[in-house]
């Protein structure tokens, strides 16, 4: 694959740029991990509390914060072009679409489903 | 004329391993067309089989246990090998950079490895075939297709490897149209075939990754007895369908959304006029990709889904059609007051509208909720996807294969045959499918080995079956007819001048076929619709 | 948005380091393949959610109509080692960052040290799991085909949740090991993209300049902790 | 162009509304009341997809011919877009489709909302054959339906997922194992009619019919207590060949000595048969009694084992019956 080797002379003149990338502090990179440490105790502290539904959404809650600060620190997304998290956005959004959308019709079925295990 | 330069990509490097180890897009794409072409072979052999199985009520060459089979593979062997991969893998992956301006995809390693999946996965539809077939439909339904004792696992494997050889392919194309574009190469100048790919690519990996899940689960299912989609177990087969939906109908947008690209290509070109309202174009494809994710429901009518969830999946189904009828509308605008050439690419452009417009207007039968009830599962349903499927995505892409055949190759073709050739695929296409709405219309069940139980009330249902059995013979033949014009011309054909269609592309400016290596990208990327600088044919 | 820039815009070329042997020949500057190798591993995490999407879907579905078998069995998980596995996986997650960090900072001893970090806590994660998972496999505590748990799995004061069990309890166990198992595959290929980084490190493949397989290992990393963090309070923190 | 599709979309209400009792082109003689819903919205279908395709092919044929090129002659100027014409055929067109939605709605609702005072019957589908089982407790493999009387049908399946479908009637659902699902009809003319299996479920999804039998106003009480009656009074081999019709034993095992998906059942009984683990065994009154409860257990060299248990579907005195039934088969 000799011609693999070839270049351009645009290709050469640019193939030399510099380019800095974003390096997040050690300091913060410790911070975060305190924080998710904190938060993973939280969560579990909170189902001491009897909070009924609530202990459910309060899980998410708390697991949505963790995955934020994960997303945004560790994963950088804090300092990349905000595309990237718009692709994290696009993800979450379709699986929440689907999620719903099954889950509302399974819920409106499920009459039909226990009739029959009682039955 | 001069002959195409001696050095081009077919011919350099030269060697069985400089292809099977490339990494030219180029190269690849061509791969990728004479793999698809052999699948697209296997699926012709069993759906002619199926054809003529039923010319005849009652057993005519096969038991009902084969019957089960061959649509099974036929269905499976079109989807997965054929009309999935048919436009990206192939145009997409020659076209694209050329299109671009770009020197390569933005991972050519990962180009080639989805090729080699393909073959993978192609193996594994091979292996099933030879080791207990597959009986399930192509839908996979449980818990039929977790307790059928034919070889439902080695097809699974299968599919899932194809469901990342085409995750692959799209992750390419989106990285690359984000980041490999030239200067002067804006998302407002981007072509409509490349925005067409890059809304297919969303839906790509957006959808695979669940049918991904879903197939697995399956798998596990049959091996372990997960129960997840087994009612016996505690577990519910309607969200299997969910599940199956979820995937299965994007990836109609995943087949057609490319091909209304392709067409949005040729129309301008043997029209001479930009395409009209090129901006509606664009965007309506991200449009169709997206909402197309919100209307699985509908194939779930009378399911078990509930009504409450039937009306919103009825509801946003409408929704996703109105861009498409538009994009028709936007088609017919470019072509007034053009100046339009009937040259074969057109001709198969003017066979997707015709046939594209009979498959998206049954589809509002099927979308509207009242309608569907008594048409669901019958040969209604049937004619409206080939409609779609082969009148829509299939056309575009024989439209597409001889506008950049003489690209690809370098050779022109007959005009005569391959317009002949389109002619006898329109009649026979028609002849074979047209004849499934009237009978699914009066209550044909699809996947009914023999239709005798209904030639009481309807007894011409057997001059039905014959017409369209008779028609599904000359449909191969045309297509036949066109690979042979097709193909004769590599040898007989006169040799192509870089630009035989006198089209502004990017594609069209290096040679045919193009070098080894794709030509740099001009200083100034210009409009791709702009016909001012008068670009006809030099030499015809 | 870095799509709508320029990316071969000409920058001023002062050569000091030479033509990298890791630019490949379709790009024409380092940073466009930085960048496009960073959106193809996003595209890939997004195809890894919509992956786990499916799973997410099916549990959702089952604890919505079938709450009574979340709460039954759920208390046959052990939150002390869930716990510890969270804690165990966050670890990993700092140690792959720092990683990158020294990667990106020209520090190729100190990011091979982070990576062989990250390995260790990974093989941590699969320790716990595979003794929470024997524990399971000891009591019977199975997916629903196999479901047959033992009479002292009943939790110790908890008596009597044998008769109080729900009909297709296993199908909690059915989507726990669906989920859990998925990801643990996840963690495996994870620790193989590690010690491929690992070994390119020690070769010294990167620098300031070339990082970019070091930090998509680090995203697919952190993937595979972000869903973890979802799976521990929906599996073991049910109330 | 609005005034046109307009028009066309009156024009189709009145083709609508016309006389649906005919044997249309593309749909079966409506025999249910609520077809005409169906059909109706079926037939605003077909007259605004003619339209527009027509409008396809004649726009498109035209310029073809009209804008053809000519030497030495390029394209005439026009705009390459025009927002408001843009915005106005996606303005119809939604227009169109809304009405449409909401036809198809109404008529849905309808279809899927039996009235409250309906019949029930209960029906059972499994590979190959339907049961319809009647309040009385009357069972038999064909549908028996008063006429003028809606018929709500509770079904369940034994096994895969079934659909039941009748074409005259409009009415299609799909039969889930592990839950009910539920359909009704009116009929409005006394005859017979199909009913098909739609939804794919192997080997014999062809041929797994039942007929819909409407009975005259007045007679459909008759037939039932007569059929009640008939079935008690029966000696045991006859009552076992009742049982055989109305389970559909018949789809699979033959009576004729042909072989089926499974062993025929002529002359079977004191016969030697091998099976599957290579053991064998003469067919007794245990053997059948197993297989029909635990089909699996030994199945017979050459078959797969594909049948389902009739445990809890069939009583002792019913098993007892099949054996009667089958001894007499030699």
């Amino acid at each position: 694959m000799a011609h693999h080797r070839q270049h351009s002379t645009q290709t050469t003149s640019n193939s030399h740029e510099q380019f800095s990338s974003h390096v997040v502090p050690a300091s913060v990179l410790v911070a975060v991990f305190a924080a998710l440490l904190v938060l993973t105790f939280l969560s579990w502290a909170a189902t001491w509390v009897d909070l009924g539904v609530w202990n459910l959404w309060l899980a998410m809650g708390i697991a949505t914060v963790k995955a934020a600060l994960v997303a945004l620190y560790f994963m950088h997304l804090r300092y990349d072009p905000s595309f990237y998290a718009l692709v994290l956005a696009v993800a979450l959004v379709f699986v929440l679409l689907f999620v719903c959308l099954a889950l509302l019709d399974a819920v409106e079925y499920y009459p039909d489903i226990h009739a029959m295990t009682q039955g | 004329m001069t002959e195409p330069s001696a050095i081009n990509y077919l011919t350099y490097p030269r060697g069985l391993r400089s292809w099977l180890l490339t990494l030219d897009h180029k190269r690849i794409g061509v791969m990728y067309l004479a793999s698809v072409a052999l699948a697209l072979v296997l699926g012709l052999i069993f759906a002619l089989l199926m054809r003529t199985e039923l010319i005849a009520p009652g057993r005519t060459i096969m038991g009902e246990d084969t019957y089960n089979r061959v649509f099974t593979v036929h269905g499976a062997v079109m989807i997965f090998l054929v009309v999935i991969p048919v436009i990206p893998a192939v145009l997409g992956n020659f076209c694209l950079p050329l299109m671009l301006g770009a020197k390569d995809v933005a991972f050519p390693r990962l180009n080639l490895a989805s090729l080699y999946l393909w073959w993978v996965g192609a193996l594994f539809f091979l292996i099933t075939l030879a080791f207990g077939g597959l009986d399930t439909g192509w839908t996979f339904y449980t818990p039929y297709s977790t307790t059928t004792n034919t070889n439902v696992l080695a097809a699974v494997t299968g599919v899932f490897i194809l469901g990342f050889s085409s995750i692959f392919t799209a992750l390419n194309f989106i990285v690359s149209i984000h980041t490999l574009r030239p200067p002067g190469m804006t998302w407002r100048r981007l072509p409509l075939f490349l925005w067409g790919l890059y809304a297919t690519g969303l839906i790509q990996v957006l959808a695979t990754p669940v049918l991904g899940v879903t197939l697995l689960l399956l798998a596990v299912e049959r091996i372990l007895g997960l129960g997840i989609f087994d009612s016996s177990l505690g577990g519910d087969p309607v969200l299997f369908q969910h599940f199956f939906w979820f995937y299965a109908h994007p990836a109609v947008y995943i087949v057609i959304l490319p091909g209304m690209g392709i067409i949005s290509e040729v129309i301008p070109v043997f029209s001479r006029k930009p395409i009209f309202g090129y901006r509606f174009i664009a965007y309506s494809s991200v449009a169709i990709a997206l909402i197309g994710f919100l209307v699985w429901g509908h194939h779930m009518f009378v399911a078990g889904q509930s009504v409450l969830a039937s009306t919103i999946f009825s509801a946003l189904t409408f929704a996703v059609a109105i861009p498409s009828a538009v994009k028709v509308f936007n088609w017919l605008a470019t072509m007034y007051k053009g100046s339009i050439e009937l040259a074969a690419p057109m001709v198969y452009a003017l066979v997707f509208l015709f046939l594209f417009g009979i498959g998206g207007l049954t589809g509002l039968f099927l979308g509207t909720l009242s309608v569907n009830v008594p048409l669901h599962n019958t040969h209604f349903v049937v004619a409206h996807f080939h409609y779609v499927i082969v009148g829509g995505a299939v056309m575009a892409m024989l439209a597409g294969l001889h506008y950049w055949w003489p690209k690809m190759f370098g050779r022109m073709y007959n005009q005569t045959w391959a317009r002949l050739s389109a002619l006898l695929i329109f009649v026979a296409f028609n002849m074979t499918f047209f004849p499934l709405f009237i009978m699914g219309g009066r209550g044909l069940v699809r996947r009914y080995y023999d239709y005798s139980v209904f030639l009481e009330t309807n007894p011409e249902f057997t001059f039905y079956n014959q017409l369209a059995s008779v028609g599904g013979y000359l449909l191969v033949a045309g297509f036949v007819s066109m690979a042979l014009c097709l193909i004769s011309s590599l040898w007989r054909g006169r040799p192509a001048p870089a630009n035989p269609w006198g089209a502004p592309g990017l594609e069209w400016q290096s040679s045919s076929p193009p070098p080894p290596e794709n030509p740099p990208p001009p200083v100034q990327v210009g409009d791709p619709y702009d016909f001012s600088e008068a670009l006809l044919p030099s030499g015809t | 948005m870095n799509d709508t820039e320029n990316p071969t815009e000409n920058h001023s070329a002062n050569s000091q380091h030479g033509h990298s042997p890791f630019l490949a020949h379709h790009f024409s500057s380092h940073r466009q393949q930085y960048e496009a190798g960073k959106l193809g591993m996003w595209i890939f995490l997004l195809t890894e959610i919509l992956l786990f999407g499916g799973l997410f879907c099916a549990y959702a579905v089952f604890r919505a109509n079938r709450p009574e078998i979340f709460l039954w069995a759920h208390r046959f998980l052990d939150k002390p080692l869930g716990a510890l596995n969270t804690a165990v996986l966050i670890t990993s997650s700092l140690t792959m960052a720092l990683a990158v960090r020294s990667a990106q900072l020209d520090r190729p001893r100190r990011s091979a040290f982070f990576l062989v970090l990250t390995l260790l806590c990974a093989t941590a994660f699969l320790g716990v799991k595979y003794v929470e998972y024997k524990h399971k496999w000891e009591d019977g505590l199975l997916w629903v085909r196999q479901f047959r748990p033992v009479e002292s799995a009943a939790v110790s004061g908890e008596a009597g949740a044998a008769d109080q069990r729900p009909r297709h309890a296993g199908i909690f166990f059915s989507i726990y090991f669906a989920m859990t198992g998925l990801h643990a595959i996840h963690v495996l290929a994870g620790m193989a993209a590690v010690g491929w980084v690992l070994v390119r490190t020690l070769r010294g493949h990167f620098n300031s300049q070339y990082f970019g397989p070091v930090d998509y290992v680090g995203l697919y990393w952190h993937l595979v902790d972000l869903i973890w963090i979802y799976l521990f309070p929906l599996f073991y923190l049910i109330h | 162009m609005g005034c046109i599709s307009t028009t066309i979309l009156i024009a189709a209400a009145v083709l609508a509304g016309a006389d649906l009792q005919r044997d249309s082109f593309w749909l079966p003689p409506p025999a249910s009341s609520t077809a005409p819903v169906v059909d109706n919205a079926f037939l605003l279908l077909l007259g605004v997809s003619a339209f527009f395709f027509a409008l396809i092919v004649v726009l498109g044929l035209w310029f073809v011919v009209r804008y053809r090129r000519r030497p030495g002659q390029g394209p005439e100027h026009s705009p390459s877009h025009n927002t408001a014409l843009e915005l106005l055929w996606t303005a119809i067109p939604l227009a169109i489709v809304a009405l449409l939605f909401y036809q198809g709605f109404t008529g849905y609702m309808e279809l899927r909302t039996p009235p409250k005072q309906a019949y029930e019957i209960e029906v059972v589908a499994r590979k190959w054959s339907w049961l319809f089982s009647y309040p009385n407790g009357h069972k038999d493999e064909n549908l028996h339906v008063p006429v003028d009387r809606p018929v709500r049908l509770v079904m369940r399946s034994e096994d895969v997922i079934h659909g039941l479908f009748i074409p005259a009637m409009r009415v299609q659902m799909d039969i889930v194992p592990g839950r009910y699902t539920r359909t009704w009809f009116r009929a409005l003319k006394p005859g017979e009619y199909n009913l098909v299996c739609s939804q794919y479920c192997g080997t014999k999804h062809f041929d797994m019919r039942a007929l819909v039998i409407v009975h005259p106003p007045g007679e459909f009480e008759n037939w039932l207590a007569d059929a009640a009656r008939a079935a008690e009074s029966l000696s045991p081999v006859d009552r076992g060949r009742e049982l055989y019709r109305i389970n559909g034993c018949w789809s699979c095992h033959s009576i004729d000595g042909t072989a089926g998906t499974g062993p025929t059942l002529k002359g079977i009984f004191g016969q030697q048969v091998q099976f599957q683990d290579g053991t064998s065994a003469v067919v007794d009154e245990n053997y059948i009694r197993e297989s029909i409860l635990d089909p699996q257990a030994k199945v017979v060299r050459g078959y797969q084992p594909v049948m389902n248990t009739y445990r809890g579907v069939l009583t002792d005195e019913e098993i007892s019956a099949l054996i009667a039934f089958i001894k007499s088969l030699q």
